[in-house]
């Protein structure tokens, strides 16, 4: 009895301890860990898609808070005044892939309601498999010029979406991002255009 | 009981049929000469240096491993000889020397010695070596390109890369009589259909190749590429295309009859052989690669020890009368 | 004393270096080898993971419970694991997105756990640090020769920070078989058959 | 020798001699002076002999090495016991062999007279089985074994020997009545006797059957007869003996029946000795005579390196004396020149499967073979269907790799046998 009442203990010490530690240093780097995903992920996907931006579409980040899912959270819009003068809106969405979550940045003109460009920021796909949906620009620049009356499914589940060959799972997480964006862009379009006034 | 004379004492049995493994590798070699030797007169020269580049490198790279492993010398047996042939047989005539000298030593080395020599290896060494050249420098199997400066009074398009490329309509290229006398952009010592048919028949009868692996692959690649000419004829060219192009009879007779990695048994040579056909059409007409014979032979070997479990019950076993 | 913690030390230098002596850790050997910065990378994160459970786990080891003490030596690995894989995120994160997926499972790398349970448990604090950073750094020498093999014949130059060193002239063609997975296992093959003819000693 | 026929489709047929149409007596080879006897027991020195050098031994005595041994032979001659000395017999079976120097008198000893008009099994096993043809008396009075059929062999097993087929064809009388003796003596209810192929048998024993045996090897080995004539299979590891069958070869039956005859015991053994010319002559001679005697008579000159084969080339036994003497079950003898022997390798196996499709055992030799190199003889066993071997060597025939598949299965049978009996002891002692 004694020795299993030791055991407990010792085992929730030690988990609470660590949990405690890892608490404490995920806030601590939180910030850090941010700007680095911006600066290394996000920013090359914005600069890919907005590389006719006149403006510093990070800079001018801002956060809408919604429910997705019964949950609440923050997403982050990246607008941006592109050369014609048009104005854009920028922002990431997940969905399932084979290793992990597969992240979406999808442009999006405001008046036109059309996808300008959209790229892989995150993912933790099989190298040289599932990872060339990032690789591979050719493979989601068939989302350039989507209005929002597609289905972002795959072409064989009844969507419009071409799947990437060998990496149907990766590609079925793409085309759920771009759904995602879809669903929170016409969501919260009102919303959208009143921050960036 | 002086005993004056020494005697032999050996074990039974004392007579054999004398057979033996160099006499094996030798006839095998000599069924390959006719296509070896149309391969040299079609592509000249250069052909006869890359398989003659191609043997002594892998008898080089055997005594080596003889040496390193401290093994008594087995180049006597034409083991080494025959994987060097074969492989030089699948290479364009163009190929570099150094490609023939890498092929040989991945084919050797790693596809034969490290698993302890004749017998032990669990892949066709052959194909290894042709397999990671493949991989690695695809460009000099690119028969096209390779062979660009030869001037040909056929066709000069290899046939299974411009099935891929082009569709079934190429195929209007390559009448079968044409594929049969070698009348083919290909590898030095594949195309000629006829010689090929000729040295597998002659190995058939002589016993040393099993011909239920041979005529069961065949069967395999006829009725897969049957089956997919019948659903849609647009897209996939038909059983006879398929069987004279490309690396398929060298395949069904050299490489797939392979001793140490395919069964033995009948009915899991049946089904090894059947699986190799029904892959390469797979791969042709699915995949990626134009020709699919050297992965589908080398997916068979993988599944030959699981198969050749597959067995005829031996004498006794699980009898219980009194 | 200090002889011993040299003697600790430099056993997982050459006499007990992983995976080519110990053959352990060949999940991240083959997974991660490609270039010689993953694969240093990749050494340097499980070297750190493995002093630090190492000294913890040897710190705490008479006072967990035999029964429990693979959960125990698991929930600390896993701690530094993700302290890793957060500092990773925070300051290398070029890093961290190639080792991407192979972070994590550090905490189920045979080395890490091996020497929890084969050293560190029976061992003062001292020379499990010793025995942890030898280990890690001669893990490391094997990840970087393995992967500078790999990198070498198989792009024909090495890369550090986007900057390669061409190490052969452009009439090399690059062995491109062995930056692929196949690859991977042939050469860490040879090294170890090369390795086993070398004398131990 | 038999080679390798052009063609490999087919299996290689092996051909069982048969005896000509009317076969010529056999030449007799007279007793040399000295004569040598093989008794199947070890000499223990701590242990006083029954018998010892400068012992006069007479015609017919019985002689075995200690008073409760049961293994005997008995003496052709009389004479004076020259020597008595081991001989090592196949995987460490130690045998003691005497010398015996020929007198020229004519004591003879007949135990066997007083038995001779109603004599029992048990005074058979006693006294008559060193009869030429070895007679199997103790598998026929072992309680063990219920006997139901008893298979009278009028083939040989083995290749390059007509003897069993000449004693069909020639002493059908004697069969005939050795046939009867036995009906009488055993009381077993099945008899069958097995004829070549296209052989007709004259006579007929009511109770008796009469199979044909297929002319190719290996088909006459008695699992085979088993299999094929009698539609029962052996279980692994048993032998047919277990199972309740006995087979005797006609020699052993015309023996007995000139026995009871004559009511005596007599040593005349008839053996084939196929020279290095490949000509193959019948003979007739003493148990007990040296094979030199017998190459001397032949005019068979045998040099170094030549090899001396005991009965028949694939389940025969090579000897390393010339002065191995005829005993009651040696049927066959071959001299082979030194140039000719095949050779053995230590090649590994190259997976042919030559081996697979000649084994009638259906056993997967390939597999097999790997795991008795490595000396795995448990899982041979288990897995790898070790004990379905009948041992007709017909792999090693075969075999490209020139292994010798046929003493690896050999040796790994002994090696079961040895750690069963092993267990066995350690299971009695505790």
């Amino acid at each position: 009895m004694r020795e299993m009442i030791k055991m407990v203990m010792v085992l929730t010490i030690i988990t609470a301890v660590s949990g405690g530690i890892l608490s404490v240093l995920k806030t601590s780097t939180e910030e850090k860990i941010e700007s680095q995903v911006l600066k290394f992920q996000k920013a090359p996907a914005i600069g890919a898609i907005f590389d006719t931006a006149t403006n510093d579409p990070l800079k001018e980040r801002f956060k809408i808070p919604t429910k997705v899912k019964d949950k609440d959270i923050e997403i982050t819009f990246f607008p941006a005044v592109l050369e014609d003068g048009s104005k854009a809106v920028a922002f990431e969405a997940k969905g399932a892939g084979f290793g992990g979550d597969v992240g979406l940045m999808v442009g999006i003109d405001l008046e036109t309601d059309k996808i300008i460009k959209a790229r892989v920021t995150t993912h933790s796909e099989t190298p040289g498999i599932g990872s060339r949906v990032k690789d591979d620009a050719t493979y989601v620049s068939q989302f350039t010029g989507m209005g929002f009356d597609a289905t972002f499914k795959l072409k064989n589940n009844g969507g419009d979406i071409d799947a990437l060959s060998g990496a149907t799972v990766t590609s079925k997480g793409v085309s759920v991002a771009a759904a995602q964006v879809k669903k929170l862009y016409l969501k919260l379009k009102p919303q959208i255009l009143n921050k960036m006034k | 009981m002086d005993n004056k004379i020494k005697l032999t004492v050996s074990h039974a049995p004392f007579w054999h049929d004398g057979d033996s493994i160099c006499k094996m590798n030798l006839h095998i070699m000599l069924a390959a000469m006719p296509a070896v030797i149309f391969g040299i007169v079609q592509f000249g020269m250069p052909a006869l240096g890359v398989i003659l580049l191609a043997v002594s490198s892998s008898m080089f790279f055997e005594l080596i491993m003889n040496f390193a492993t401290k093994r008594s010398l087995s180049t006597g047996d034409f083991d080494a000889a025959l994987i060097g042939l074969l492989f030089g047989m699948m290479l364009p005539a163009t190929t570099p020397w150094w490609v023939v000298v890498i092929g040989a030593f991945v084919a050797i080395v790693i596809g034969k010695q490290i698993y302890g020599g004749i017998g032990a290896n669990p892949f066709n060494p052959v194909l290894v070596g042709v397999a990671i050249l493949m991989v690695s420098w695809p460009g000099y199997f690119d028969s096209d390109a390779a062979l660009l400066n030869y001037q040909f009074d056929f066709k000069a398009l290899a046939p299974l890369a411009a099935l891929k490329h082009q569709g079934v309509s190429a195929i209007d290229f390559f009448p079968i009589k044409t594929l049969i006398m070698g009348q083919q952009v290909g590898t030095i010592g594949t195309n000629f259909g006829l010689g090929l048919i000729l040295g597998g028949i002659f190995l058939i009868i002589k016993g040393y190749i099993r011909w239920e692996i041979t005529i069961s692959y065949i069967a395999g690649i006829i009725i897969t590429a049957l089956i997919f000419n019948l659903s849609n004829s647009g897209s996939y060219a038909g059983p006879m295309f398929h069987l004279f192009s490309g690396y398929t009879l060298f395949g069904a007779i050299f490489l797939a009859t392979e001793n140490s990695s395919s069964p033995v048994n009948l009915i899991p040579m049946l089904i090894y052989g059947f699986l190799g056909g029904l892959m390469v059409i797979l791969i042709r007409n699915l995949g990626a690669y134009p020709d699919g014979t050297v992965f589908a032979i080398l997916l068979i070997n993988l599944i030959n020890p699981l198969i050749d479990y597959i067995r005829p019950k031996a004498l006794g076993r699980g009898v219980n009368n009194a | 004393m200090a002889q011993s913690i040299a003697k600790e030390f430099t056993k997982g230098l050459w006499t007990e270096i992983a995976p080519f002596r110990i053959v352990l850790g060949l999940c991240p050997i083959l997974a991660v080898t490609n270039t010689v910065e993953n694969g240093i990378g990749m050494g340097l994160a499980t070297t750190f993971v493995l002093v630090f459970s190492n000294f913890f786990v040897s710190l705490f080891r008479n006072s967990i419970p035999a029964k429990v003490r693979i959960p125990c030596f698991i929930v600390i690995i896993a701690t530094f694991v993700t302290i890793v894989e957060l500092l990773m995120q925070a300051y290398t994160y070029p890093l961290f997105l190639k080792l991407g997926i192979f972070i994590p499972l550090i905490v189920v790398n045979c080395i890490v756990l091996g020497r929890a349970e084969a050293f560190a448990s029976k061992n003062a604090p001292h020379l499990s640090i010793a025995d942890g950073l030898g280990m890690g750094i001669g893990f490391t020498f094997s990840l970087a020769v393995l992967s500078a093999v790999r990198e070498i014949f198989g792009t024909g130059a090495i890369t550090f920070y986007e900057t390669p060193i061409v190490l052969f002239g452009p009439s090399f063609e690059p062995f491109t078989f062995m930056v692929e997975a196949p690859g991977a296992f042939v050469c860490l093959g040879l090294l170890l058959c090369i390795m086993n003819l070398i004398p131990k000693k | 020798m038999i080679k390798r026929p052009f063609t490999g489709l087919s299996q290689p047929k092996l051909k069982y001699d048969s005896v000509e149409s009317d076969p010529k007596g056999p030449e007799t080879v007279l007793m040399p002076s000295n004569i040598l006897l093989l008794l199947n027991d070890s000499l223990d020195s701590l242990r006083t002999s029954l018998i010892k050098k400068e012992d006069q031994v007479k015609k017919g005595e019985k002689l075995s090495l200690y008073t409760e041994s049961t293994e005997y032979v008995i003496s052709p001659v009389s004479g004076v016991i020259k020597k008595i000395e081991s001989y090592p017999g196949e995987f460490g079976n130690i045998k003691t062999y005497l010398v015996i120097g020929t007198e020229e008198n004519d004591d003879f000893v007949n135990d066997f007279e007083e038995h001779a008009d109603k004599f029992e099994l048990e005074a058979a096993a006693k006294l008559l089985k060193s009869l030429p043809g070895a007679p199997p008396f103790e598998t026929l009075i072992d309680p063990t074994k219920k006997i139901h059929t008893l298979v009278i062999s009028g083939v040989d097993e083995d290749l390059a020997s007509t003897t069993r087929q000449y004693f069909l064809s020639t002493a059908p009388e004697d069969l005939k009545e050795g046939i009867k003796i036995l009906q009488n003596l055993t009381k077993i209810p099945k008899i069958i006797l097995t004829v070549p192929e296209g052989f007709n048998v004259e006579f007929e024993i009511s109770g008796m059957q009469v199979f044909n045996i297929s002319s190719f090897y290996p088909n006459a080995l008695p699992e085979m007869i088993m299999k094929n004539q009698l539609k029962t299979t052996v279980p692994q590891g048993k032998t047919c003996e277990d199972i309740g069958v006995c087979f005797i070869s006609s020699e052993a039956v015309v023996s007995i029946a000139k026995a009871c005859r004559d009511k005596k015991v007599h040593f005349e053994k008839l053996v084939c000795v196929t020279g290095k010319d490949g000509v193959q002559k019948r003979i007739k001679t003493s148990i007990g005579t040296p094979v030199k005697s017998i190459f001397k008579h032949l005019n068979i000159h045998t040099n170094k390196n030549d090899r001396i084969v005991i009965g028949g080339p694939f389940k025969g036994f090579s000897v390393f004396t010339i002065y191995h003497p005829v005993q009651p079950c040696m049927d066959s003898i071959i001299v082979q020149d030194a140039g000719i022997i095949p050779f053995v390798s230590d090649s590994a196996c190259i997976n042919c499967g030559k081996c697979i499709k000649i084994c009638p055992a259906n056993i997967p030799v390939n597999l097999l073979v790997r795991q008795l190199e490595a000396n795995l003889f448990e899982e041979a066993k288990e897995t790898f269907d070790l004990e379905s071997c009948i041992e007709c060597g017909l792999c090693s025939y075969v075999c490209t790799a020139k292994i010798p598949i046929f003493q690896y299965i050999r040796l790994g049978k002994h090696e079961l046998l040895k750690m069963k009996t092993e267990t066995e002891k350690e299971g009695a002692n505790g």
